[in-house]
């Protein structure tokens, strides 16, 4: 079974070895879960078990180890992330029409209005964007924009202006136009790679640190709007 | 092996630094087709149902509400896209890409729907699609392990191997799972019948264009000859 | 090429003539096909049209393709009468040209 | 002469002698169920006659889109002309035509907002299901002659004999799809008298008429893609001859059986497909 495998020399016996392992280990579980669903009459259920079988797709493409492989575990944990978040949105909004009402997005009971939470967000986020700043790239960028996220949910439950949140919406939009033009760059124009690099790194780094302005769309019709 | 056995004469490729399209009369084609009915749909208006009222004499006009109109259309022109996409690309994972995209959006135009039957439907077609991105991306991931490569130009000239064909066999599963049963779930909530056929259409038309791209795929990924 | 055209030609041919001959057979009969006597007419147009159309090489004065597209417009024109007309003319015809071509390239 | 010459030369052609073989089955089912039946010409008739008719528009109808459908139908029938006997291109390429005329039937259907043209579409998506694996005949083709243009099929069977008799069952699959394409078979659900005229129930005058325009040459398309793949290498008048013994076949089994349910017509086509395709590989691995 190896032989049909291309492996360059400089690849360790030991990560060769794991392939066939790791791919029999990903079929399985995505078995493992079959099984469960097909068990499994709760909807809720079906869905938190669907969620193991996409993981085996993981395992699966995670197996082949090289740098085309990353660029596939990527999309393939957005695309799993996006299909779960679809359906869970769809199995709450079937719900809620078939019990006839309506919830919030984050049904929170919070009415505190403490100190810390007017002061503290704003130290611990500005830590966080700036580590976030000095990683940069695609971490960097969950990390600030967990960072932002926290911010503006601690102030949450004092409402939010709803024109911050359009502005970091727009922001995102800006960022993600940008790392667009680096990779377009990097097709086009081959030389000026650094360009490129630095145009998608940094673009990349402030979308997702501004992924939270999506939150902000949702906090336009979910929240209440101060 | 030449790919102009296959789809006809090679036109051209574009070389996108690692992602190269290439275009045969066959992909041309469906491309061009692809975007004509994408281009149609974003110009058109739903058509209504008059339908009789129950016990009096008058009709009642059935229409998509603006709202709903609206993100039905994006999502309709995304998917539209998308299916041109995949009809072009000559790279596996791009194609994989296009395919998982397409089933979100058609996730979506089902779901615009706010009914409940509609909604169940659309629920179990998505568990559906998320249950096949395991055979879509795995059967491109052990393609890529075998074959060491993704490019379709490239797989071509790449000798036939076990591997490549339970991968290829995966990957068709995954199609199929992704989009190829789309029109059935549709079909199934009884939307075919439900005012905005535009967005339907849509839905139809991707599975069966990357149903028939697929084939040429696997032709070029197994080669009988 | 130049073949297709020929074929275009032959059944821009038929297409007339079936319509010629459907509107001159609907302003002769006006009765439907009821009395099932055979029209003199008809009969010798559908000869003459299926002695043209398989018969050609015999007429040597004559390009080929001409006596086929006038043959061809003779045969529409009986085919295409009104419903019921025309049939017994047009196995006639079509009996009697293909005797003469059994003749002509078999038995000669 | 030029390509464009060549194309319209062929468009017409395969429209004239389309119509009039579809007039030809009329007559041909007419005469076995025992009624003199219309002149040969009828369709022909019909189809000008839809061209000058005054046309209207439902006020349901989803406006572009049901214009643009009907010229849509003829574009992709018109680019068969084009891959078939102009250029010989590829038989994937027909695939894919017939892909589209298969989206195209089910939205000619759907833009109208007429409840019958919906329960057409509807039977599209599901007969779509059952006539693209019927399609799939071609792979067939390809496995067994190792290509995909039609020119190279033909040269194939120049020296291995037709295909008809080395895979009869990939002939008798395709031979069901274009029986499912012809008006009044067991298995055209989308256009069954209980749904009126089904897709076409709510298109009038030069809507209906570009309709009629394109399904005359994708019936002749149709005959022409199976003489030329399964015994391939006729002049014309071998393909007329083939083309009429075809659609007089059909008009007989036409003129004798009833028109099948929907479930029942795409069972039995995806039957009719699973034993072709299995049957077809089977016969080539042995």
């Amino acid at each position: 079974m190896t032989a049909t495998v291309l492996v360059p020399s400089v690849v360790s016996p030991v990560v060769v070895a794991l392939y066939l392992p790791a791919i029999f280990t990903g079929i399985i579980i995505g078995l493992i879960g079959l099984f469960g669903i097909s068990y499994q009459k709760n909807d809720l259920h079906a869905l938190i078990l669907t969620d193991i079988v996409g993981i085996g797709m993981l395992i699966i493409v995670a197996a082949v180890g090289t740098d085309l492989a990353e660029s596939l575990v990527l999309p393939g944990l957005v695309v799993e992330l996006a299909e779960i978040m679809a359906i869970s949105e769809l199995l709450m909004s079937r719900e809620m029409r078939r019990l006839g009402k309506t919830a919030d997005l984050i049904p929170l009971p919070l009415n505190l209005d403490m100190e810390v939470l007017t002061t503290a967000p704003i130290f611990l986020a500005i830590i966080l964007v700036a580590y976030g700043a000095f990683l940069s790239g695609f971490t960097g960028g969950a990390v600030a924009g967990g960072g932002i996220l926290f911010y503006v949910l601690s102030r949450l439950t004092r409402g939010v202006p709803s024109n911050t949140w359009e502005g970091l919406a727009g922001v995102s939009g800006i960022a993600w136009c940008l790392w667009l033009v680096g990779f377009l760059i990097f097709f086009a124009f081959p030389p000026y790679w650094l360009l490129a690099l630095f145009l998608a790194a940094f673009g990349v780094f402030i979308k997702v640190t501004f992924k939270a302005g999506l939150v902000g769309v949702m906090g336009r019709e979910e929240f209440k709007k101060e | 092996m030449d790919i102009s056995i296959l789809g006809g004469q090679m036109l051209g490729i574009i070389p996108l630094g690692d992602i190269v399209l290439y275009f045969t009369p066959f992909n041309l084609f469906m491309f061009a087709a692809a975007l004509a009915f994408t281009t149609l749909i974003a110009i058109s208006k739903t058509e209504s149902q008059v339908e009789a009222e129950f016990g009096t004499l008058k009709n009642r006009e059935v229409k998509v509400d603006k709202s709903e109109f609206k993100i039905r259309r994006f999502l309709a022109i995304v998917c539209g896209l998308a299916t041109a996409g995949a009809m072009v690309t000559g790279d596996l994972f791009d194609f994989t890409l296009f395919v998982a995209l397409i089933a979100i959006v058609n996730i979506g135009i089902v779901a615009a729907v706010k009914e409940v039957d509609v909604l169940d439907s659309a629920f179990q077609y998505g568990l559906i699609a998320m249950i096949a991105t395991l055979p879509l991306f795995g059967g491109a991931a052990i393609i890529l392990a075998s074959a060491g490569t993704i490019s379709l130009l490239q797989l071509l000239q790449i000798p036939n191997s076990t591997m490549i064909l339970y991968g290829s066999l995966l990957l068709f599963i995954g199609v199929a799972g992704e989009t190829g049963v789309a029109p059935f779930f549709a079909t199934k909530a009884e939307m075919f019948r439900t005012p905005g056929s535009p967005f339907l259409l849509i839905i139809h038309l991707s599975s069966l264009l990357v149903i028939v791209r697929t084939i040429e795929i696997l032709l070029i990924l197994n080669k009988p000859f | 090429m130049n073949d297709q055209i020929l074929y275009l030609v032959y059944i821009l041919s038929f297409v007339i003539g079936s319509i010629v001959g459907l509107v001159l057979s609907y302003k002769k009969y006006t009765e439907p096909f009821v009395t099932r006597n055979i029209d003199l007419i008809a009969l010798i147009l559908a000869i003459i049209g299926w002695m043209l159309a398989i018969n050609y090489p015999l007429l040597t004065m004559i390009p080929s393709y001409i006596s086929i597209t006038i043959g061809v417009f003779l045969i529409a024109m009986v085919i295409g009468m009104r419903p019921g007309y025309g049939r017994y003319e047009t196995i006639i015809g079509f009996a009697l040209a293909g005797l003469i071509w059994i003749l002509r390239t078999v038995i000669l | 002469m030029n390509l464009m010459g060549n194309i319209i030369l062929n468009v017409a052609i395969a429209f004239l002698v389309g119509s009039v073989l579809f007039g030809l089955q009329r007559k041909i089912m007419a005469r076995i169920q025992m009624r003199p039946g219309p002149p040969i010409i009828q369709h022909l008739l019909h189809t000008f006659k839809f061209f000058i008719k005054e046309s209207a528009f439902p006020k349901t109808a989803a406006m572009p889109f049901y214009i643009a459908i009907t010229a849509m139908l003829c574009v992709i029938w018109v680019a068969a002309v084009i891959v078939g006997p102009v250029t010989e291109g590829s038989l994937l390429l027909f695939f894919a035509i017939y892909a589209i005329h298969k989206i195209v039937e089910h939205n000619a259907g759907s833009s109208s907002g007429s409840p019958y043209g919906k329960l057409s579409c509807v039977r599209a998506v599901y007969s779509a299901a059952a006539e693209v694996p019927l399609f799939a005949v071609l792979i067939i083709i390809y496995l067994k002659t190792g290509t995909m243009i039609i020119s190279n099929i033909v040269t194939f069977q120049s020296q291995h004999g037709a295909l008809l008799l080395s895979i009869p069952l990939a002939a008798l699959m395709f031979f069901v799809l274009i029986l499912s394409k012809s008006p009044y078979s067991p298995f055209a659900i989308t256009k069954g008298k209980d749904i009126v005229s089904g897709y076409e129930t709510e298109h009038f005058g030069l809507l209906r008429g570009y309709l009629m325009f394109s399904e005359s040459i994708a019936w002749y398309m149709l005959l022409w893609i199976f003489l030329t793949v399964f015994i391939g290498g006729l002049n014309p008048v071998g393909y007329l001859i083939g083309m009429v013994i075809i659609t007089a076949f059909v008009a007989l089994i036409n003129a004798v059986t009833p028109i099948l349910n929907p479930n029942h017509s795409v069972m039995t086509q995806v039957t009719l497909a699973f034993i072709g395709i299995a049957g077809s590989i089977i016969t080539l691995l042995y």
